[in-house]
This record gives C-alpha cells, structure tokens and sequence, in this order.
C-alpha cells in the first residue's frame, strides 16, 4: 500500500508512526511539509534512509522546489511530480494519509 | 480509474486543498475519472462564494468549481460540518452542493481509490 | 461497482480530543457509515488513544461530551475496535483505562490490518 | 487590567476560541477589562452570523457577540484574512467590526497584556 | 515570563522547544491537549518534572477534567481554573504561547 | 498608555512556509507593525528557519512566492532578524542558506531575548 506524510518530521509524529506502522513492499510519498524528511543533512534523512530497506521512498518534487530544497534531495528518494503521484495512488490498492 | 477525493482542510491555510486540486488535475490529464470530491471538517471552507484573493493569488474556490464544470465532478460539502461553520446555501459557491455524509461513504464504496488530504 | 458490494472500512484515528474536533466529527462518519452494511473497524494510535479514555467531564470546557456515543456503537454493529499498545505505553494508559472494550494490537500488527483494507479514513 | 486577545483559529475545528472565551469572562469576572479581541487568520470565521450549530452544541459565534455587547469588547475581523476566507459585511455576524492589521499591533501597544490562542 | 503550551507533547514539538528556550524563574501553564504532558505515567512526565527546578509548572484543571486525567495529575503542577489562568497572565510581565 | 510609546514586540515564527499560510500572515503583520514605530524583531524557531531558506520556487505549486518580501523588510526598518542555532542544526542548514541577514542564535540565547519584549506574537 501507500503511505501519504504531509508533515514536517521534526514538528509531528506523523513520519515516525508511519515507518513504525508500514509494512515491508510498500510505498512512502512525502508532501507538502513532509518532503523535508527527504532533505540530506536533515535530523531525520538517517531514520528515513534505513526506511528504505522495507519502503520505496519518494517525494513531490514541486513541494521540494517551493521550499527551495529540491537540490537537496536525498540519495535514493524518487522525486515524482503530480502525474507520478496520480501513478502511485493508482498503483497501489490503498493509501494512508498519516495527517 | 475512478477516483474519489477527501478534503479536511480549509482554503489558503493549509496547504491541503493546493495539494488535492493539484492532484485532481494531474489524474484528470492522466485519463482518469475525478468521481467526486468531499469537502469535510474545515474542507467546507472552500466552497464560499464569498472568498476574494488578492489579485495576484490564486482563487481557491473558483478553481474548483471550474474543473468541476468541466470534467463532471460532483462537488459535495457536508452539510452538519457547513452549518456549524457557516456555509449555507446562502453563501454557497455555484458548482458546489451540500449534502449528508453517507456521500463520503457511498464516495468509498463507489471509487477505486479515495484519497485523502488534511491536516 | 455491483449492488451490495462489501468494502472494509478502517477509520484510523491518531489526534487527542478537544483539542481538536477530528475526534467528534469522525465518529459522526462512523454512525453513518454503519448504514451502508460495509465491514468497518475502528483504529486508535498515537493521540487517538485518548479520545477512548475513560471519564470525561467536559462542563468546565462548555462542550457537549460525546464519550457516551463511544459506548452506543456495539449498538450498530460496530465492535471492531483496535487500540495501538505502544501508545498505550507511552500514555501510561492501559485497555482497563478504555470506555469500551477494545482489541490492544502492536503497530506493527495494526500496519498489516491495514494492508488487508479497501478504504482507509484517516483523522 | 487592560487585556487584548489574538485568536487564531476558527470556531469548532480547534479548541483554541473556546478557551480564549472562557479565558475572556474570567479576566472580566475579576474586574479587569478585555478591551480587544483580534480575529486573524482562520480565526476570521469565528465571526459569520450564517453559524448554526446543533442544538445541544455552544453557539461560538453569538457567545463571542454577546460577551463584547455586554462588556464593551471591539471584536475586530482582520480584513485582508477575512476577503480569502470569505468573510465580508455580507455575512458578518452583528457586533463585529472588519478592519486592518494595524488594530492587532494597535492592540499590542496599547493593552498592558496579548494573549494569543490558536494552533 | 509566562509560557503557554496547548499542544500535544507527543505529537507536537511546542513543550520540547519551550523547556528548552525558557529562562529560569519563569512559569508554564499548559492547556488544551498540552496537559496530557502534566500526567502521571506520561512518557514526558520525567522531563516535566525535571523543568520544575527552573519552571513553576501549572496545568488548566478543566482541560484535564475534560479529557478524564485530572485524577492523573502529576506531582509539582499546580491546577489552576480559568480564573487562575488570567491571574497567571496578570502576574507575569509578558506570556508567549507555543503554537 | 502615553502617545509616542515605543513598545519591544517580537515576531516569533516557528512553521514551515507553505505547509500552511502563518508564514505569509505573518510578514503581512510586520510590515503593518513597521508604520507604527515600535522596537520590531523576528526570530525564527524550529521549522521557521524554513521560512527564510533561498530558492524558493512556487511555480510547481501554483501559489505566489513571497520570499521576496524578506529581503524588502530593510527598507521598513525592520532588520532586527534572529535565527534559532539548533533549529539550523537539526536541518542541515547554515546561515549562508539564508535569504536575507540574520543574527544566528541558540535557544538559550532566544529565551533571554524573550524576556526584554513588551508583546511576543507568535505564529
């Protein structure tokens, strides 16, 4: 299934249940706020890189671009833009916003 | 596919509604159906006719109403969450309808997909 | 879809009551849904935990203290109801401390229940 | 003392102008006077005369309206907040006021104290 | 100074940002959902306690009666009512709240 | 109070921009604050340092790009700009990541500063 974070990683707790929660095959798309996670040098880049061993991981590539963090992207996220969001929703046969 | 949409959030504070409409077009291009869209908790707030951007903004409310003319989808507001916030059909934009919640169950059974966007 | 489709619902709740409506207003879907014959289970986690603890007293807040529909929901055939044990833990809260009898599953157990659902309605 | 009060978020969805309500008669049951409070960002729509809650439930909007009449609180509506939310004269609820930012720093200088309720 | 904390402390980072940026000989008053903080058995019980040496801690009585902890109540808080609440503000020069 | 008092606010910003509006309400109320002549600072806490951080490129996103007004605030006077150290920390950032010139600032140092203001207004 896939999972939705639209929330900064060091402001909620919305990343941590979510990896806590998710099992292994699944997907993670971070949105909005939740795409800082994704961000190298960030306090959560190493929980979220672990992650990777169980989740494939991507991230909105306009919300990175509009908090001027696009550059920054961390190693092995997939930045997908709206139409690939629409492809990841379709995908898969569930999805979970963690709001 | 049919795609089913849960907006929890008002306009211009949260980025959520931004993020749903975004995506609804993207799905939209992408060939899929937009069955419905349900406007829940503070998602009322969008469907106001009364919303007035500044010039230079995007006009939340208009553009959906828009994309709903255009590709048929059924724009439903919750009516027990409108009235304790003030949306009736006094206030309400053209395009939206208001209605009970079992829309936003009917809207899960009925779609492939729901997804939602809050906070 | 066919006639009589049955889908699995989980309404997944993680925000603290009060403090927020998401509480209130997602127990107003639960009641409706509950006509619609679908198989539905609810999910507390994180926060959410709290919005089944028992005792509320609301009348130095002025708000209407909506527990009581916690209770009423076997009433309607919903008594799937899973509570999240780490946040339990983390609470210092137990399943003795829940107005209603509840299911107390690990994350990890609550994380593959999901993957067996059609729809999940997160608040 | 002279008090003002900021609230930031709507009525219902966040506990926030509940409690700067209750915060507010208490101040006045001791004798001090609340001189403003300042309705910003979704905080605007505390103020739409078009709210009806269910019948069992407060009804956030009039209790704020009552509580200025009797007390002589300037309720004021920031007005750039409320044109995005949909807030205008329109649907104004009757002891309301919509105006500038300027009456929120305003409020700052000239109250001895500003409490801020939001989210 | 006042504080005033009204988040969560497990899904919000407002109380671990405010023990950490508040001057000694200040007072925090927590309100709404931040209560569950001032409740024995918490997991932030122990780094509440630890901020009375600095803080004097207080905790909104009806907020907590309202979410059924108020018998839980953790020791070193004061409880205060609203009125209690608007002498806090009375009192200190300045109050700041941690949204 | 006496005409012509000059009072100490600060403007503490602790959300991410865009996620939601604070950001941009914000600033809306510091350049109103600037015509009134008070002793005006920002600090930037938490997620708030984001606000600040170069680049910003809202096309994708279709909302307006306000970043620009920072750099304006100077011509309002307003330069007093206070910028949390742990929250940069934490983020990977630096203060060359920065929009506009700030003063970088630990906590402990933010905390003192709190307590020389008159009126804290806090997004």
């Amino acid at each position: 299934m896939l999972h939705i974070v639209n929330k900064s990683p060091l402001e909620r707790n919305s990343l941590d249940t979510c990896l806590a929660t998710a099992q292994p095959g699944g997907a993670l798309l971070l949105i909005e706020d939740g795409v800082y996670a994704a961000t190298a040098g960030h306090a959560a880049a190493g929980k979220l890189s672990a992650a990777m061993d169980k989740l494939k991981v991507y991230a909105l590539k306009p919300d990175l671009e509009a908090r001027g963090m696009a550059e920054r992207a961390l190693e092995g996220v997939t930045l997908v833009d709206y139409g690939g969001f629409v492809d990841l929703v379709t995908e898969h046969a569930t999805c979970q916003s963690w709001l | 596919m049919k795609i089913a949409i849960l907006i929890n959030e008002g306009p211009y504070t949260h980025e959520a509604t931004d993020s749903a409409y975004l995506f609804a077009r993207a799905a939209i291009e992408k060939g899929h159906q937009v069955s419905r869209v349900f406007f829940y908790h503070d998602g009322v707030n969008n469907s106001t006719r009364l919303t007035e951007p500044p010039q230079d903004d995007r006009h939340i409310v208009n553009r959906w109403a828009r994309l709903g003319d255009e590709h048929k989808i059924d724009l439903v507001v919750c009516v027990a969450a409108a009235l304790r916030r003030g949306i009736k059909d006094e206030n309400l934009a053209p395009g939206f309808r208001i209605s009970g919640l079992g829309q936003l169950v009917e809207a899960g059974i009925q779609a492939d997909r729901l997804v939602t966007f809050g906070d | 879809m066919s006639e009589g489709q049955i889908k699995k619902f989980m309404y997944l709740n993680r925000k603290a009551p009060h403090g927020t409506i998401y509480a209130l207003e997602s127990l107003e879907v639960v009641l409706i849904a509950a006509a619609f014959d679908q198989d539905v289970s609810l999910a507390f986690m994180d926060d959410g935990v709290y919005q089944l603890k028992k005792g509320f007293n609301t009348k130095g807040i002025e708000v209407k203290n909506f527990q009581p529909t916690y209770r009423a929901l076997d009433d309607y055939d919903i008594n799937k109801l899973y509570v999240e044990k780490e946040a339990l833990e983390a609470r210092g809260l137990g399943a003795e401390d829940m107005c209603v009898p509840v299911e107390v599953l690990s994350r990890a157990e609550i994380g593959k229940l999901m993957e067996t659902q059609d729809v999940i309605l997160s608040f």
